[in-house]
């Protein structure tokens, strides 16, 4: 059954939730009273909900299969950490209730800043950025108070051909020019190919590691040598941490920013876009300009420092990234899903998620193509549509054809950098036997699209609450709120 | 450890189908110098050692729940019908992801339209996004966009806008080269603004109801701004306003910015929020975060699918329209069913209440000797001046068991001169009762 | 995908459970330490969520869809209520902790016996059965312990035709000989067949009222006189006790006993077929029969009292229906809705729920045929097979295309009075629009099966989970429970 | 009202459809004089103030998790993960009815046939039906079944069992006719039960770890309830201890009940709960309550359907094997994830720690001056005896803030000569810190 939008069902008049009216009252808004009517029509509370479910059956979701896309690390969500985060004493408290009535809250900050520090070996954490995004551009605003306190005219930034679309999008933000790094042919960055774009202006490299191609930047080092040597910072784009969680500290590896993405690395859920979290961690050379608010560790105690008022020597905040005090409700639920695993555990997760992902390469390897040969992955696998050429069928097709099968599609063409890219990551919460049935399934695919049945996959999907969809009208004819069919005051009577 | 699959066995038969002898032949491209034995962190623990520790730490605050409550300037305490939360958790909804696939993703993708809806017709604007991330950084935003928009590189900030939003604002123009004119703080609501508004403008940034609880008549401003050239920026921090007090679109705002927390979602210490961003058709291209839009699918029904994306970083890179990537999908799921349960009757009754709890609390609290109200308007909060100190007053408030309102020398802390200022806040969860406590409690601390 | 058993998926030696070995310690446990292996495999947590995950999707709810489950009362069952129920002052309290530390849960109970008995009129409750079938129990104990209280051989129960399975089995279990009523062609008693067929051999008549028909009793005071006339009991079958909350009072129609089915008339939540509640109402000539525990209204506020050394003077139980207190969640959650609908609430509820069963039957009327003709009925509409006449579908075949249809179908072959009876019972939380759809479909599928579309029905359901499943194989080679292919030790190698 | 979704337009529009004027014309056939015009019961309440209500009830209690907590004989308060309740609470788990349409329930029927596979391997037996409503009527419907299987009716209740539990058979057995011989309380568990059965005897019920805490062996009962033709009726109120102790269908158990709430359920008062029920395959047509089996649909694809119903009341009216109606679905659901959860190596884990816990607080409270316990073996519940009057002593300990146990005196309020007597239970919720702190509170009340 098809379900309408509730600007269709709804009523005018109609409300799912019951309020007394309040007792006479002397209105105190000025000459402002609402004039303009809602148009919000309203639902009983049990269409509200029927509608709601029926809309969420028409979703995918990692509790109702593999869901294997790259870069995004849609592993298990545990209830566990939903719990936890609705205690009314972390879920029932307001940003701005007097300090003395939340220490709770200030020690969990405290503490999911302790991990996070001990994991990436740095030396302090800005909680508040939102997202990924978010902590990027919080990551650069520190790079770039730095290198205005120090008086230098640094205005570009490298970042390499295969980046996130964020990275150059945030370095532009801050007005920053961006310059490409070239990729070698396995996709990561040369060392030799940075020095030859160092100069007195550059202020950051951006770099993302393990990189989106799933491999580890195996000179990272010297890279980040050169930067500094070069006066430049090392911003690292940590969305790919969850691969490198006990196996290696950033800060040891030279890099001087880096956000982590909560929702990734430590399984706060997505959501369906978010909300995220996006901690940043710094290196010593960055430390002191961390945005407001920050936690202080002092002998008493952890304390909130919200204001430049209360700054202490050393602390040279660049300024305020959001109102209060960041993702409070994902901090408890990255915490919890820290505490459950432990440091070894986390460790652990890293390990499977590497496993993982080697075993999808092994089991596919003989028959999908590998932009730059088969070799060791992190915890995504990158193919190319090498395979499919004179099928065809395309990398589209191909995903599409997937959803046929019962799978979420993995990451497409993403990277730019690699042709008809498919980015495969079935993260550390798959079962050998979830990955064999999903292995089984690609093999399948591929043979039919090399036997010439084309019609399967231009068709796809067949089996989904909708065939696809025409994205080129949606653009060419914005229609982005629902418009009556007949005007308003004609359609309420 | 119960979150991985995994048997001893299943790795080593895995690594031999990869073809390698160890799980650290994985991960070799680390120097091997670098490489980490063991991090100083506990060991893994089970789920009621996790629900022992996070409920310690929990159990050290103060729910709002638990006491009379007044504390607002920015987040408000409202009641959330259990059905919204039951919702937003359906597995379906929490552990899906941005809506990449719209064949298997139509029921992300049609709340977002809806909620795209919902927004436009609160804020009486034309379009809406799919959500950013709060109320402030919604702000910034939209000052960044004022810029594309108009080419121009200041923005004129009221006094009234909450100093929170104003330092996001101030940051992040500031990181872009950009310049803001932040007007004192208004305490009054009687701050001259279209003196400040010229040729150079780019938009002036105007909350109402203020962060001291003063509805704006936004009209006049948006006339000026026009004349200019220039925008008008209209923010709110508290959703259910609109369901009473006229709407921004309605008074010639050109893009218009709020929080949404109000509607749908807990306080939960100032985050995850929803941020609402609103604006005019025309400036639908430089609009920043994502948009869903109505297509047909090759059977020609009707489907939803993310649009417009040649504004967005992953398409565009370094020339997008902002570097946001994500939205507050399930925060604004969680308004978009709290909003469709209260409809336009829910709502402006929810609006009423607030506003006549607030009536009636600043008759009681201007009853106290020495206390006197500023606001000759407002809608669920206000701002009084008190004899002396208003942190210490919160304070002594605190420990008689009521959670009395924001100093606001805890958002304006250079400013002595506004010490004694305290903004209180009071929605439908306040009883009478707690009125009462909390109006005999400040005369027994002033 | 098909969504494989637990024991096909589970591993040997896996948990989804952490938790610490104990320490050494001496085992005390005489010589009855395991030996028998338990084989039951375990998952991680993901592939355990997964697998529950999936399995819900492979049902049908009242939150995906109109249930029209003549009898059952599927209706809305709000969350506001679940939310309640699990309040650890109400979830995490023990049975047998000091009732000096539950008097909340008591006064819970109390409330919830006032809403009962201002409902239905009648002097007493008793709140411990734990479902309907098991509050027809308790009432028909009361009914014989109140005859052997007066020394009586009454061994004879008259039961309608149209009667519930359960009636005519709780009087058997209780050792009465069960004497069929016969109805009228309208499906309603005749007072004066009760007449003939009441002596002093007989205890008691258990009537549904309204009954299963969906017809509201008319005569029911007129038999209700005649069965005390005669020294018997009038036990009600309360089923469908949500068509009259505020319309009639039951203990005004000469009712002495009535179980009430929380989870029809009070909407706690159905899952799955239980957990139900049946607390039942006694008339002053059966109130002092009540089982423990009950709760005694005192001038300091309720009282709990659990055992026969409590008793006052009147108070002569039965006996005792379960171990401790009856279904406290049940409580909670029917309280819930009892205070949210108040008393105007839940007279409007039954209100609507006849309203919308008689815009089901308006709207259908003229297409389908019931069993005595077009007459206004309570809560649910009863339609025969007429209709299907030499069109060579059947009940069963009707009911399984409305299926494919998207719609749960209706109670079938109930009551047995009736041929291939259709039992449609919308419920008050169906909106107008929803009934209309409802309507229009089920028109739709009448004219096709009057066209001719035999296969349509006789191969449907062909767009679910399943096909039609093969009953009598399951019948006669019950497999009731998992069994390997191979012995379990080798496949647990 | 927020449940409600006609209008009185919608209501007007509908009855005209029906074709009468008034609702009240849809309710003539109730007897004029007798119609009701009016509840006197409060008016409709919003979410807010339904929260307030029964916030304030459930406030007046003591939650177990909020104190040192040793209550059990028949409820045990036990960990549960957070998926659990989840899961249970999905609508198409939460708000479907029983599976009368296989079709499209095949997650209910899929759910219950794991169930009744866990339920047999737990006890060691062949067949076990889709759930009874709890323990204890489980009990009494087994001493039913067994009447029925040997057509004999007389049942021998152990002085172990559960004195609730005896109290339900015994009135259920009493109404049908049937004679119960009803053993003394046997706190020490070393009553002769042998010596009673007979040729008469239908079966003979005996519960291990009895209420008192005591192992029992059940295999001599079975040999001489088999020697004489009756059966044996094994019961348990701790699943848990299945995880660690010999099943009764090793020890040639014919029938074994249980109450399955520790695996899966919270306390909640003493309900719901689910009642398991587990037999000989051979006496599977005299089993009550629901079966689920295997089957195939049209296709040929293995499917799960109700099955043997020609057992059941709404096929067999007065023939059925039981009046059972229902079963506990949600609550066997719980059973079911929790006990996938911790498959055996957790639940073996799990019964460790129970019994370690048990142990270690048996050793702490014998310490006590004065205490004694009497049980030779038990798993993690046990029996002391007080030097003085135990119901007075749990008071005094709930003064304190410490839940001790269940004094015998509660379920056996006529017999003053086991007033001194606490049964204690210790699970894995227990600390080490709420063990010392409750043998220290109960020297200091002694």
């Amino acid at each position: 059954q098809e379900e309408a939008l509730i600007f269709e069902i709804g009523r005018h008049g109609t409300t799912g939730v019951d309020l007394d009216e309040p007792e006479a009252f002397t209105p105190r808004l000025g000459k402002l009273q609402r004039r303009l009517p809602l148009d919000l029509p309203g639902l009983s509370e049990p269409e509200a909900v029927r509608h709601y479910v029926r809309l969420s059956q028409k979703n995918y979701a990692i509790d109702s299969g593999l869901y294997p896309l790259g870069s995004c690390t849609m592993k298990h969500n545990p209830r566990l950490n939903e719990k936890a985060a609705r205690l009314p004493g972390f879920a029932d408290i307001h940003p701005l209730q007097p300090l003395s009535t939340v220490p709770g809250a200030v020690e969990l900050m405290a503490e999911l800043g302790r991990w996070l520090i001990e994991m990436t070996g740095m030396t302090s954490v800005a909680l508040s950025p939102k997202a990924g995004a978010h902590g990027e551009l919080c990551g650069m605003m520190a790079i770039k108070a730095a290198i205005e306190a120090r008086g230098e005219p640094r205005d570009i930034v490298l970042v390499p051909e295969s980046a996130h679309g964020t990275n150059p999008a945030t370095a532009a933000l801050l007005g920053f020019k961006v310059v490409t790094v070239p990729a070698r042919a396995d996709g990561t960055v040369d060392p030799e190919a940075v020095k030859a774009l160092l100069s007195p202006q550059v202020a950051a490299i951006m770099l993302t590691n393990p990189n989106t191609c799933g491999l580890f930047e195996r000179d990272v080092v010297a890279i980040a040598a050169a930067v500094h040597a070069a006066g430049a910072y090392f911003y690292c784009d940590g969305a790919n941490f969850n691969a490198i969680v006990g196996k290696a500290k950033v800060g040891e590896l030279g890099v001087d920013a880096m956000h982590i993405n909560l929702h990734k690395t430590f399984s706060t859920p997505h959501g369906g876009g978010g909300p995220g979290a996006g901690p940043v961690v710094f290196s010593s050379r960055l430390a002191a300009f961390a945005p407001l608010p920050f936690v202080r560790i002092e002998a008493e105690g952890p304390v909130l420092v919200e204001d430049k008022a209360e700054l202490q020597a050393g602390e040279t905040p660049f300024g305020r990234m959001v109102a209060f005090h960041g993702q409070m409700g994902m901090f408890v639920r990255a915490l919890a899903y820290m505490l459950s695993h432990g440091g070894n555990g986390l460790r652990q997760a890293s390990e499977d998620a590497v496993l993982n992902a080697n075993y999808v390469r092994a089991g596919l390897r003989d028959v999908m193509t590998q932009p730059s040969g088969d070799r060791t992955c992190m915890h995504e696998v990158l193919f190319d549509d090498g395979f499919l050429d004179g099928t065809g069928v395309t990398t589209l097709d191909f995903a599409k054809a997937m959803i046929d099968e019962g799978y979420h599609p993995m990451t497409m063409y993403f990277p730019l950098v690699v042709h008809g890219a498919m980015l495969i990551e079935p993260t550390e919460s798959e079962s050998k036997a979830s990955l064999d049935l999903f292995v089984a399934t690609l093999r399948d695919l591929v043979m039919k699209a090399k036997a010439g049945d084309v019609a399967r996959f231009r068709e796809a999907p067949r089996f989904a609450p909708r065939r696809r969809l025409d994205e080129t009208r949606a653009a060419r004819q914005p229609k982005l709120t629902y418009e009556r069919p007949a005007p308003f005051e004609q359609a309420a009577e | 450890m119960r979150y991985l699959p995994h048997s001893e066995a299943d790795r080593q038969a895995m690594l031999a189908a990869i073809g390698v002898g160890s799980i650290d032949d994985l991960f070799l491209d680390i120097p091997a110098n670098l490489r980490v034995h063991g991090l100083d962190l506990p060991k893994a623990a089970g789920e009621l050692s996790v629900e022992r520790t996070l409920g310690r730490m929990a159990a050290r605050n103060v729910p709002a729940g638990s006491v009379p409550f007044f504390v607002g300037a920015g987040a408000y305490r409202h009641h959330v019908p259990a059905s919204v939360d039951h919702l937003i958790q359906r597995s379906e909804f929490l552990t899906s992801y941005t809506p990449y696939q719209p064949e298997i993703t139509q029921g992300t993708l049609q709340y977002l339209f809806e909620f795209q809806t919902q927004v436009a017709h609160l804020t009486g604007m034309e379009v809406a996004n799919a959500s950013m991330y709060d109320g402030s950084t919604a702000t910034a935003e939209a000052v960044l966009m004022a810029h594309r928009v108009t080419r121009r590189q200041k923005a004129v900030l009221s006094g009234g806008l909450h100093p929170h939003y104003r330092a996001v604002v101030a940051t992040t123009s500031a990181m872009a080269s950009d310049t803001v004119d932040a007007l004192d703080a208004d305490p009054l609501g009687t701050e001259d603004i279209l003196s400040r508004i010229d040729a150079e403008t780019s938009c002036v940034v105007v909350q109402s109801p203020s962060v001291y609880g003063h509805l704006i008549d936004l009209a006049p401003i948006a006339e000026k701004a026009h004349q200019v050239g220039a925008l008008l920026v209209a923010v709110f921090t508290e959703a259910v306003s609109l369901g009473l007090v006229e709407p921004p679109g309605a008074q010639g705002a050109d893009i218009v910015v709020g929080e949404g927390q109000s509607i749908g979602n807990p306080l939960t210490f100032g985050g995850p929020y929803v941020g609402l961003f609103a604006a005019r058709m025309k400036h639908v291209r430089q609009m920043p975060g994502r948009l869903c839009g109505e297509t047909v699918d090759a059977e020609g029904r009707r489907g939803f699918v993310l649009t417009l994306s040649t504004r967005e970083q992953h398409i565009r890179r370094d020339k997008a329209t902002s570097n946001i990537c994500t939205n507050s999908g399930l925060c604004a799921l969680a308004f978009t069913i709290h909003m469709t349960l209260l409809g336009e009757t829910g709502l402006a009754r929810l609006a009423r209440i607030n506003h006549a709890n607030a009536v009636e609390l600043a008759e009681m609290l201007v009853e106290v000797p020495g206390v006197s109200l500023l606001n000759e308007s407002f809608f669920n909060e206000f701002t009084i001046r008190l004899p002396r100190d208003a942190a210490g007053v919160v304070e002594a408030l605190a420990a008689k068991g009521i959670l009395g309102g924001v100093p606001v020398s805890r958002l304006e802390p250079g400013r002595p001169d506004l010490a004694d200022l305290l903004i209180v806040a009071s929605t439908e969860v306040n009883t009478v009762d707690d009125r009462i406590a909390f109006a005999a409690a400040l005369q027994k601390v002033l």
